[in-house]
């Protein structure tokens, strides 16, 4: 009988997954509709005399990233609670780390695609010197964006089977966000005013560290959820 | 130099940690209270 | 010497917090054999399905299961944005199963060819039931578990799951059936074990007795434990 | 001794623990109030850290020790260190609220704001935040044997959480330029006022292991109850 590697079970799980998304589509225009409104409250709630784009755009950036996220994350689990396939997944011989890969795979795609179109957005808020540093910014968000989402994937799959689902996910995960949410903005308002890499060394090293330990532990802690 | 004049924080700092501190150390003793007449 | 039994279950019980709902139930089924499981809704068929299935882990007793197990249950456990063939075909993959003509297969003979490529959320209960019995033989189980297999099925698509049954137990698959139909399921079960509030009261060959006798049995170990 | 005997006693010996650890509180509050000079520079707001620090200690004290606990329950599943750890949360909680109203007691005279965004007092409101989430979690869920797993997993991320939001926090503290006069560390103090906050120390940490132990007691007598009501394997 051939055998189901890990990394089959993680691409499948994902593409399933990112299909069904593609479907329905709800969580990924909640989440856009979110992000653009963030952005654009943030943007009109200020006098631009006063508070300067420097000192908004990190914030705004992450604050949309973070909460329009936080959205979709439940998405992942909420799908596999709709006829209880999850149980179908645990009757096959997928591994819980595969099917843990596959849906953090597919929450980083769900997320990656929001986070790509409301960056021109927000571009287009802020005049800040995106284009020179993007290469560096894109960097930092898809790190801040794997450790949110290793944390988030783990407890959604908690939060799922709870009756309040929805709340319950901020509830738990916003401790969690400070690490990476706070070394994301701190990088961002640096990699924006041009600062040397030299003062990114630190934040880069804890949002680093956050997602190696955070990463690694969510995997192996996802076992003792998925197993009744 | 003498020292601010301050003390009011001191005893609204002292009443609350004594009001929170016995507040649950109460809930608690009721608690049980309730809990063991449940089950005898 | 009897064939060795494809499950072996010993004094398995199984609690929801403080609530036994499966009490210390013993079974040996050998390959070929069909076990009808009867008892009211709460006796716990549903609950010892999933636990022989795996999804459940037994909160005592063990369970020796040899070769793969296969699952029809309330749930379709499938997504409705999926088409009836992508459905199989993701499962498939987490079988490691190689897709295709297998797949076309199993279609054709729970008669789904011609919805293969629409979203199972427009089926009807009947096509979802048969799809379920699509995706739990994708793997050829040795053990097969169907819960309320027939429930909400017309009579042409109860004959087509009776027929997959008998063809499952031709070749040697073991099969246990939880089920309130006793009437259609009585002619292809060898044993029929009746389960009252979590227990296996009793355990015993059917040896031809038509619906209406295994009832009349039913009742007496019912209002026995009562 | 049957498992409910075992728990009447447990909140026995706890309630005594915490009568003598309340009344030890009075000695601190005696000692420090009327026999402990007051420190020029601060005035009397000063001796507000006999108190926020010690309760500090014995929320993070708490916390640890749910983490730990919860992380042996993954190990052992011994339903025991589950009780245990959900019963240190709440106390935990409980010592939490005390620092976190104390702190901006403390902050608003001495340094001018309410909230300083000291690195130990807001590290200490996440803390917080995320045990609150952990008793939330707790409640959400009915079957105890799911509740002890996902809280043991919820608390085993947490306690490693801890030291990740210090560091950032107090990197991002650092940034800003301190406020005013002095941080809050413990700073060398003279013995006197050493001996009050080491006595204070000790008397927290007496109360919470008195709290802890009733607490669990009234775990275990709502567990028994509820196990003889839904009766037994037979």
């Amino acid at each position: 009988m051939p055998r189901s590697t890990t990394a089959s079970v993680a691409f499948a799980v994902a593409a399933k997954d990112l299909k069904v998304e593609l479907r329905t589509k709800t969580a990924f225009v909640s989440s856009l509709v979110f992000a653009v409104l963030v952005l654009a409250v943030l943007y009109f709630a200020r006098d631009k005399t006063t508070v300067g784009d420097f000192d908004l755009a990190p914030g705004a950036l992450w604050v949309t990233f973070t909460f329009a996220g936080m959205l979709g994350l439940n998405r992942a689990f909420l799908l596999e609670r709709e006829n209880r396939a999850l149980d179908g997944l645990r009757l096959t011989p997928a591994s819980a780390t595969g099917i843990f890969l596959g849906k953090v795979m597919g929450n980083l795609v769900f997320l990656g695609v929001v986070e790509l179109v409301s960056l021109p957005l927000f571009i287009l808020f802020y005049d800040v010197p995106i284009w020179s540093q993007l290469p560096i910014l894109v960097a930092v968000i898809a790190m801040a964006t794997v450790g949110f989402v290793a944390v988030g994937t783990l407890l959604s799959a908690m939060v799922v089977r709870t009756r309040f689902s929805e709340v319950m996910l901020p509830v738990l995960l916003l401790p969690f966000l400070v690490p990476p949410i706070v070394s994301a903005v701190q990088l961002t308002w640096r990699i924006l005013a041009l600062r040397p890499l030299s003062e990114l060394t630190g934040w880069l090293s804890l949002l680093g560290s956050f997602d190696i330990i955070f990463f690694t532990l969510s995997l192996m802690l996802f076992e003792a959820i998925l197993v009744e | 130099m003498d020292s601010p004049d301050n003390g009011a924080y001191m005893v609204a700092a002292y009443i609350v940690t004594a009001v929170v501190v016995l507040g649950y150390a109460v809930m608690l003793y009721l608690r049980i209270r309730k809990e063991k007449r449940r089950n005898t | 010497m009897p064939a060795s039994p494809s499950i072996r279950v010993r004094e398995v019980s199984r609690r929801f917090g403080h609530r036994w709902v499966v009490r210390k139930v013993s079974l040996d089924i050998v390959p070929g054999e069909a076990v009808m499981l009867i008892g009211g809704n709460g006796a716990g068929k549903t609950t010892l399905l999933r636990v022989l299935a795996g999804l459940l882990k037994p909160s005592k007793g063990t369970i020796e299961l040899t070769g793969t197990v296969g699952m029809v249950a309330h749930h379709t456990m499938m997504y409705d944005a999926l088409t009836a063939r992508e459905n199989l075909a993701f499962f498939a993959r987490l079988h490691g199963v190689p897709r295709d003509e297998w797949l076309d297969h199993l279609l054709e003979l729970l008669g789904l060819s011609h919805v293969a490529h629409e979203r199972i959320g427009t089926f009807s209960r009947g096509m979802l039931q048969r799809l379920a019995i699509a995706r739990s033989l994708l793997h050829r189980p040795d053990v097969l578990l169907l819960d309320e297999p027939l429930s909400g099925l017309d009579d042409a698509a109860a004959q087509v799951v009776l027929q997959v049954i008998q063809e499952l137990k031709s070749r040697g698959a073991s099969l246990v059936i939880a089920t309130h139909q006793l009437v259609e399921l009585v002619s292809v079960a060898e044993r029929v074990g009746i389960m009252v509030q979590g227990a296996l009261v009793a355990l015993e060959p059917i040896e031809g007795r038509d619906a209406a006798a295994v009832v009349a049995r039913y009742r007496e170990l019912v209002t026995h434990a009562a | 001794m049957t498992r409910r005997e075992r728990a009447l006693t447990t909140a026995h010996r706890g309630t005594i623990i915490t009568g003598i650890a309340l009344l030890g509180l009075v000695g601190v509050y005696v000692r420090a109030l009327m026999f402990t000079p007051m420190e020029r520079s601060q005035g009397l707001a000063q001796k507000i850290f006999y108190v926020h620090a010690p309760v500090a200690w014995a929320a993070l004290l708490a916390f640890g020790i749910t983490g730990l606990l919860s992380l042996l329950y993954l190990m052992l599943r011994d339903r025991k260190l589950d009780l245990i750890a959900a019963a240190s949360a709440e106390v935990g909680v409980a010592f939490a609220v005390v620092m976190l109203t104390t702190g901006p007691l403390w902050g608003k005279p001495v340094w001018g704001t309410w909230w300083t965004w000291d690195a130990r007092l807001t590290s200490t409101l996440f803390t917080f935040l995320l045990f609150v989430g952990y008793l939330v979690l707790r409640g959400a869920l009915t079957d105890f044997e799911v509740r002890g797993r996902f809280s043991a997993v919820l608390g085993v991320m947490a306690l490693v959480l801890v030291p990740f939001i210090h560091v950032t926090v107090y990197w991002f503290r650092t940034l800003h330029p301190d406020p005013v006069v002095m941080k809050p560390e413990a700073p060398s103090l003279p013995s006197v006022m050493l001996v009050t906050l080491l006595t204070s120390m000790a008397v927290c940490t007496l109360l919470y292991v008195g709290f802890i132990m009733q607490r669990y007691a009234l775990a275990v007598l709502r567990d028994v109850r509820e196990e003889e009501a839904a009766g037994g394997l037979s």
